[in-house]
């Protein structure tokens, strides 16, 4: 169907804002399923939802129409932002009115707006948490290349597994302390191990 | 795999550009989201009852106040999160940046920080206050806030700005924004209207029903300028000492 | 009560300010407060309940800011919609939520020294996002709590271990792009509709016709695929089990028996009250796409919980697998197969959280979840053990357990539908799962050794030392929440026509085909 | 029809910034680079008349989200490998 003329013409031409959007939403999705770089991925995340974003506030549109704002003539409290020459009163003179309908097209449609708020918001959250999340996968494995982690990952598993199974080889039924004992102790030989590795890969 | 990756992306691009054929005509006031009764009583109705002259202010902090309590919930969740992931995790002894510059803080940089911080922090306050009348609101307030000390940190040091606004207060900042959201939803509630019914908030104060919850999304908006400001600050130095706290950039 | 809905989600939110500002100069009363606020927020589920049970269409809308539907269009405020279906769900998370707080106190001390009101804060937040997701009744709405409940999932899976954090990355890729889609989804059904109300989303796609319209269609697959990457169904469930097996006790005994089921009951939700039944079965490929797909998520599930040596992965495996049942059960389009999945949701998160207390447990006493290190536990911690089995039980399908009704139900459902092909895969993984715990029981009865070959010499001798055998329980405060959910399991089997019967309420508003006979 | 133009303009714009945001190699450039894709997308609502989204944009999106970035990328590696 999309070798139809006219319908390339028209998502071209009429509604590319619709196009633009998927592009936009696809090179994001690409990014975060194929960019082996932490950050990239999380660059790529954000092109996502604000693509996604820019989908919501398309809604919104209305030709020919102004903010969400209410014009000085709509306004409640009169007129608002034009100063009025009129002493006090007048502000209040007329009261608020509910508009008719061939006022309310020209307004943009302020429900998009209010969701897209709360998304981008939410979006600075997630990214937030995700390189703290990156900080941390630094700290424990000095890489943040996929590829790499993963690589260390599993040769670290296959240590901590030789780990486990000797531990209960040796039980000595611990008692309170002795397990608080055990555990510092633990800690410590994970990080004389993490710290006797050398740490070839920055070199490269 | 490098060709694998596409088939998700492509599969998703041609079923959104199918859709895209079915969409109303772009801009149309006829469109069914444009002329629906909930847009049409937003736009017509904002006015008669709330006075808000800014329907998205409106909105977000009236009519769907709801959504906009758990938004701060969410910033409120980052911080917390960045908190617990980083605390006590990292290296204990400081290891040199790759691009590290050990420097003074720079007299003209500070100097102009220090007439720009109040003028910052001014222009917060207003969008926080005038949100209801022009764009802006408590999010884009608190974030213009938590810019202005990082600001700080930026061109003295992390140091500097952590005397003037301890993390501890930012935990306790952020969850007193979300105490002071929930509280005045909770006040109208015990009042006998629903849960952030402000309009209820009129059998106390000496306002009209429509003032009330004018009123009320003000002091809404503070509560979510105030945890956004804290939770802002508090990523900035999180994420920039690996949760240390100290040598920020 | 008049205001019990709000104050389901009022107590945890409050109490997690509450843990977050007072948790700063006194970490011990962070404890407290999280049983104290979890337990009203029970007793408010409960009051909710009675109400609902009490209206005559049994619904209960409330709606926040009070936007009343008499005086102000639908869909101007946000709405809280509880059904039957939604409040049973709601009484599960928060059930969950009670006994894993009371189970919280010393592995938290333990495994995160220092961080207990982080800790605290997120697990409120995180029960709040998920009891209101079984709530709200607006789609939008439900994308920023879907946003609340993973978020706090990320930092309460990443306050552990670095592995842990590399875990949770993945985690948090694939579930933004879940929620992201779900977004979307939504997106296209406001541009089409014009309401973000879900009666109101049902309302107008009845009206109109649009059950042809290939925006909603696209709207339909974009939610769908959504929900489905956010509750691990098999092609997207590779963030699942890396993410469990390494989280801190207390965050996967919470998240493991209750995060996916919520995203199923999502999905029940969508499909059911949303779309609407003629327009989720009969409009879409998906009741002949998805059966087949559960079939092999289900096989392969129950292969690798099979290749697994150690508990809490194994058990995460199996969580993919009931993901698979759920699914199947609701795609097969049947009345008892719908009965069978939603009966599934409540009684596969007792049982699940029967194992992972369990697991937390033995991971205290025997300071691994391997199984070569679960060696002679029987005799060692009979009570906790009991407690597992009865789990494991539930897993496998015997009677009395629930999960032996509940998957009646769902074999019921393949049947009468004639889909032999779900049936025989449901078959398979009981084989399989009868292969894992007895194997794992061998291991817990006798002493084994690395290779499998039974160490005791003959009848009676188990070849345990004494120090092996000794009478050593684990901790009251972890051992009775255990004991609290195997009889849940075992309280919600015997009374299991009780809950079909609630079910069977909610159901008996939809269209949907019983087939002949069986019954 | 100047608005129309202005509006291809920055969408196109737009592509090309979140193409080079991820393609660059050096994780400050594309940082910043991103900086410039959220202002664009500013840019882009406020014209479409979403003007409290797009200060929330240029507030969030182009200032605290690159300063987080940064900061980031200076406590990890500067270099990517794609």
């Amino acid at each position: 169907m999309f070798e139809d003329g006219t319908i390339i013409n028209e998502l071209l031409i009429e509604r590319l804002n619709y196009f633009i959007y998927v592009v936009l939403l696809l090179i994001g999705l690409h990014a975060m399923i194929a960019k082996k770089n932490l950050i990239k991925k999380l660059i790529g995340m954000s092109i996502f939802q604000t693509a996604i974003i820019l989908f919501y506030v398309s809604i919104g549109v209305k030709e020919g129409s102004t903010i969400p704002v209410y014009l000085p003539e709509h306004d409640p409290h009169g007129s608002h932002s034009v100063p009025s020459d009129t002493n006090e009163t007048s502000h209040f003179d007329h009261g608020p009115v509910i508009l008719d309908s061939s006022l309310v097209k020209g307004y943009a449609n302020p429900l998009p707006h209010v969701l897209m708020l709360t998304a981008i918001v939410v979006g600075v959250a997630t990214l937030g948490l995700a390189l703290a999340l990156c900080q941390r996968i630094y700290q424990g494995y000095g890489t943040i290349e996929e590829d790499e982690l993963l690589a260390k990952m599993e040769s670290r598993e296959i240590r901590s597994k030789t780990l486990s199974v000797q531990i209960p080889k040796d039980q000595k039924l611990p008692k309170k302390d002795e397990l608080k004992k055990e555990k510092s102790r633990s800690v410590s030989k994970s990080k004389t191990l993490s710290a006797s590795k050398p740490k070839p890969k920055g070199k490269k | 795999m490098k060709l694998l990756s596409y088939i998700p992306v492509l599969v998703v691009g041609v079923l959104l550009l199918y859709a895209a054929k079915d969409f109303p005509e772009w801009g149309s006031p006829d469109a069914p989201a444009s002329k629906s009764p909930v847009s049409s009583h937003f736009i017509a109705n904002t006015g008669v009852d709330t006075e808000v002259p800014n329907m998205v202010t409106a909105v977000l902090a009236d009519y769907r106040g709801f959504d906009t309590m758990f938004e701060t919930v969410v910033v409120f969740i980052a911080g917390m999160a960045v908190l617990a992931i980083l605390k006590n995790s990292g290296r204990k002894k400081l290891v040199k940046r790759e691009f590290e510059v050990d420097a003074e803080p720079d007299l003209i940089v500070t100097n102009t920080v220090r007439l720009l911080v109040p003028v910052i922090q001014i222009f917060a306050f207003y969008v926080l206050a005038h949100g209801h009348v022009s764009p802006g609101g408590g999010f884009q307030g608190g974030v213009l806030m938590g810019a202005s000390f990082i600001l700080v940190a930026l061109s003295w040091d992390l140091e500097t700005a952590l005397i003037r606004f301890p993390l501890n207060w930012t935990t306790i900042l952020g969850g007193l924004g979300i105490f002071l959201y929930a509280g005045i939803g909770l006040l109208s509630m015990f009042l006998g209207g629903e849960f952030l019914d402000y309009s209820e908030l009129a059998n106390i104060f000496p306002v009209s029903r429509e003032m009330a919850r004018y009123h009320a999304m003000l002091g809404v908006e503070i509560g979510v300028g105030l945890t956004v400001t804290a939770i802002m600050f508090s990523l900035y130095a999180n994420l920039s000492t690996e949760g240390r706290l100290q040598r920020g950039l | 009560m008049e205001n019990s809905i709000a104050w389901i989600f009022i107590f945890p939110l409050f109490g997690s300010v509450a843990c977050a500002i007072l948790g700063i100069s006194n970490r011990k009363i962070c404890y407290p407060i999280a049983v104290l606020s979890m337990a009203g927020s029970l007793w408010a589920g409960i009051e909710t309940l009675r109400q609902v049970l009490s209206v005559n269409d049994h619904t209960v809308s409330y709606l926040f800011g009070g936007w009343t539907l008499d005086a102000y269009p639908r869909g101007v405020g946000i709405e809280f919609h509880a059904d039957i279906l939604g409040i049973l769900i709601t009484l599960v998370v928060l059930g969950v939520g009670l006994l894993v707080s009371l189970y919280s106190k010393l592995p938290v001390e333990e495994e995160t020294p220092g961080k207990e009101p982080l800790f605290y804060t997120l697990f409120l937040l995180q029960v709040t996002g998920l009891a209101g997701i079984c709530l709200t009744g607006d789609a939008f709405n439900l994308y920023v709590l879907i946003e609340v409940a993973a978020l706090t999932g990320y930092g309460l899976i990443a306050i552990g271990s670095n592995r842990a954090a590399a875990a949770t990355f993945n985690y948090l890729i694939l579930g933004t792009i879940g929620a992201s889609l779900y977004l979307l989804g939504v997106g296209y059904i406001y541009i089409k509709t014009g309401t973000l109300n879900m009666v109101g989303i049902h309302d107008i796609i009845v009206a109109e016709g649009l059950a042809d319209s290939a925006t909603m269609q696209v709207a339909f697959v974009l939610v769908g695929v959504g929900i489905l990457i956010k509750m691990a169904f098999f092609p997207f469930h590779a963030w699942l089990p890396n993410a469990y097996s390494n989280a801190p006790t207390t965050t996967s005994c919470l998240l493991a028996p209750v995060v996916t089921k919520v995203m199923i009951y999502v999905m029940i939700r969508m499909v059911l009250s949303v779309f609407g039944v003629e327009f989720s079965f009969e409009s879409t490929l998906w009741t002949d796409v998805l059966p087949w797909l559960v079939v092999v998520a289900i096989v392969c599930a129950a292969v690798m919980a099979l290749a697994q040596r150690e508990i809490k992965r194994m058990l995460s495996y199996l969580i993919v697998a009931e993901v698979g049942y759920m699914v199947g059960g609701v795609w097969i389009y049947n009345y008892y197969g719908l009965i069978g999945s939603i009966f599934h949701v409540i009684s596969d998160a007792c049982m699940t959280l029967c194992l992972f207390l369990g697991a937390g447990l033995i991971l205290r006493k025997a300071k691994t979840t391997h199984f070569d290190g679960l060696r002679g536990l029987f005799t060692k911690m009979p009570l906790t053990m009991t407690g597992f089995f009865i789990g494991g039980f539930s897993i496998i399908g015997l009677p009395p357990t629930c999960g032996f009704f509940s998957k009646w139900y769902l074999i019921t459902g393949g049947m009468v539908s004639q889909r032999w092909e779900y049936m025989i895969v449901l078959m398979f993984s009981t084989m399989v799962m009868v292969v894992l715990f007895f194997r794992m029981i061998e291991r817990i009865h006798l002493a084994v050794s690395e290779s499998g070959e039974n160490l005791g010499h003959g009848h009676g001798d188990l070849g345990l030392t004494d120090q092996q055998t000794r009478f050593d329980e684990g901790p009251l405060s972890m051992l009775i929440p255990l004991l609290l959910a195997s009889a849940v399991v075992l309280v919600v089997g015997i009374y299991n026509q009780e809950v079909v019967s609630l079910i069977e309420v909610f159901l008996s508003d939809f269209n949907l085909p019983r087939g002949e006979g069986i019954k | 029809m100047g608005l129309a133009l202005f509006n291809t303009f920055i969408l196109l714009l737009l592509v090309v910034a979140a193409l080079l945001a991820l393609r660059v190699k050096d994780l400050l450039t594309a940082s910043v680079v991103f900086a410039v894709y959220s202002f664009l997308m500013c840019l882009l609502w406020a014209e479409m008349g979403a003007v409290d989204v797009a200060f929330t944009e240029a507030t969030v999106g182009a200032g605290i989200s690159t300063v987080v970035l940064i900061a980031t990328i200076f406590n990890l590696k500067r270099k990517s490998s794609d």
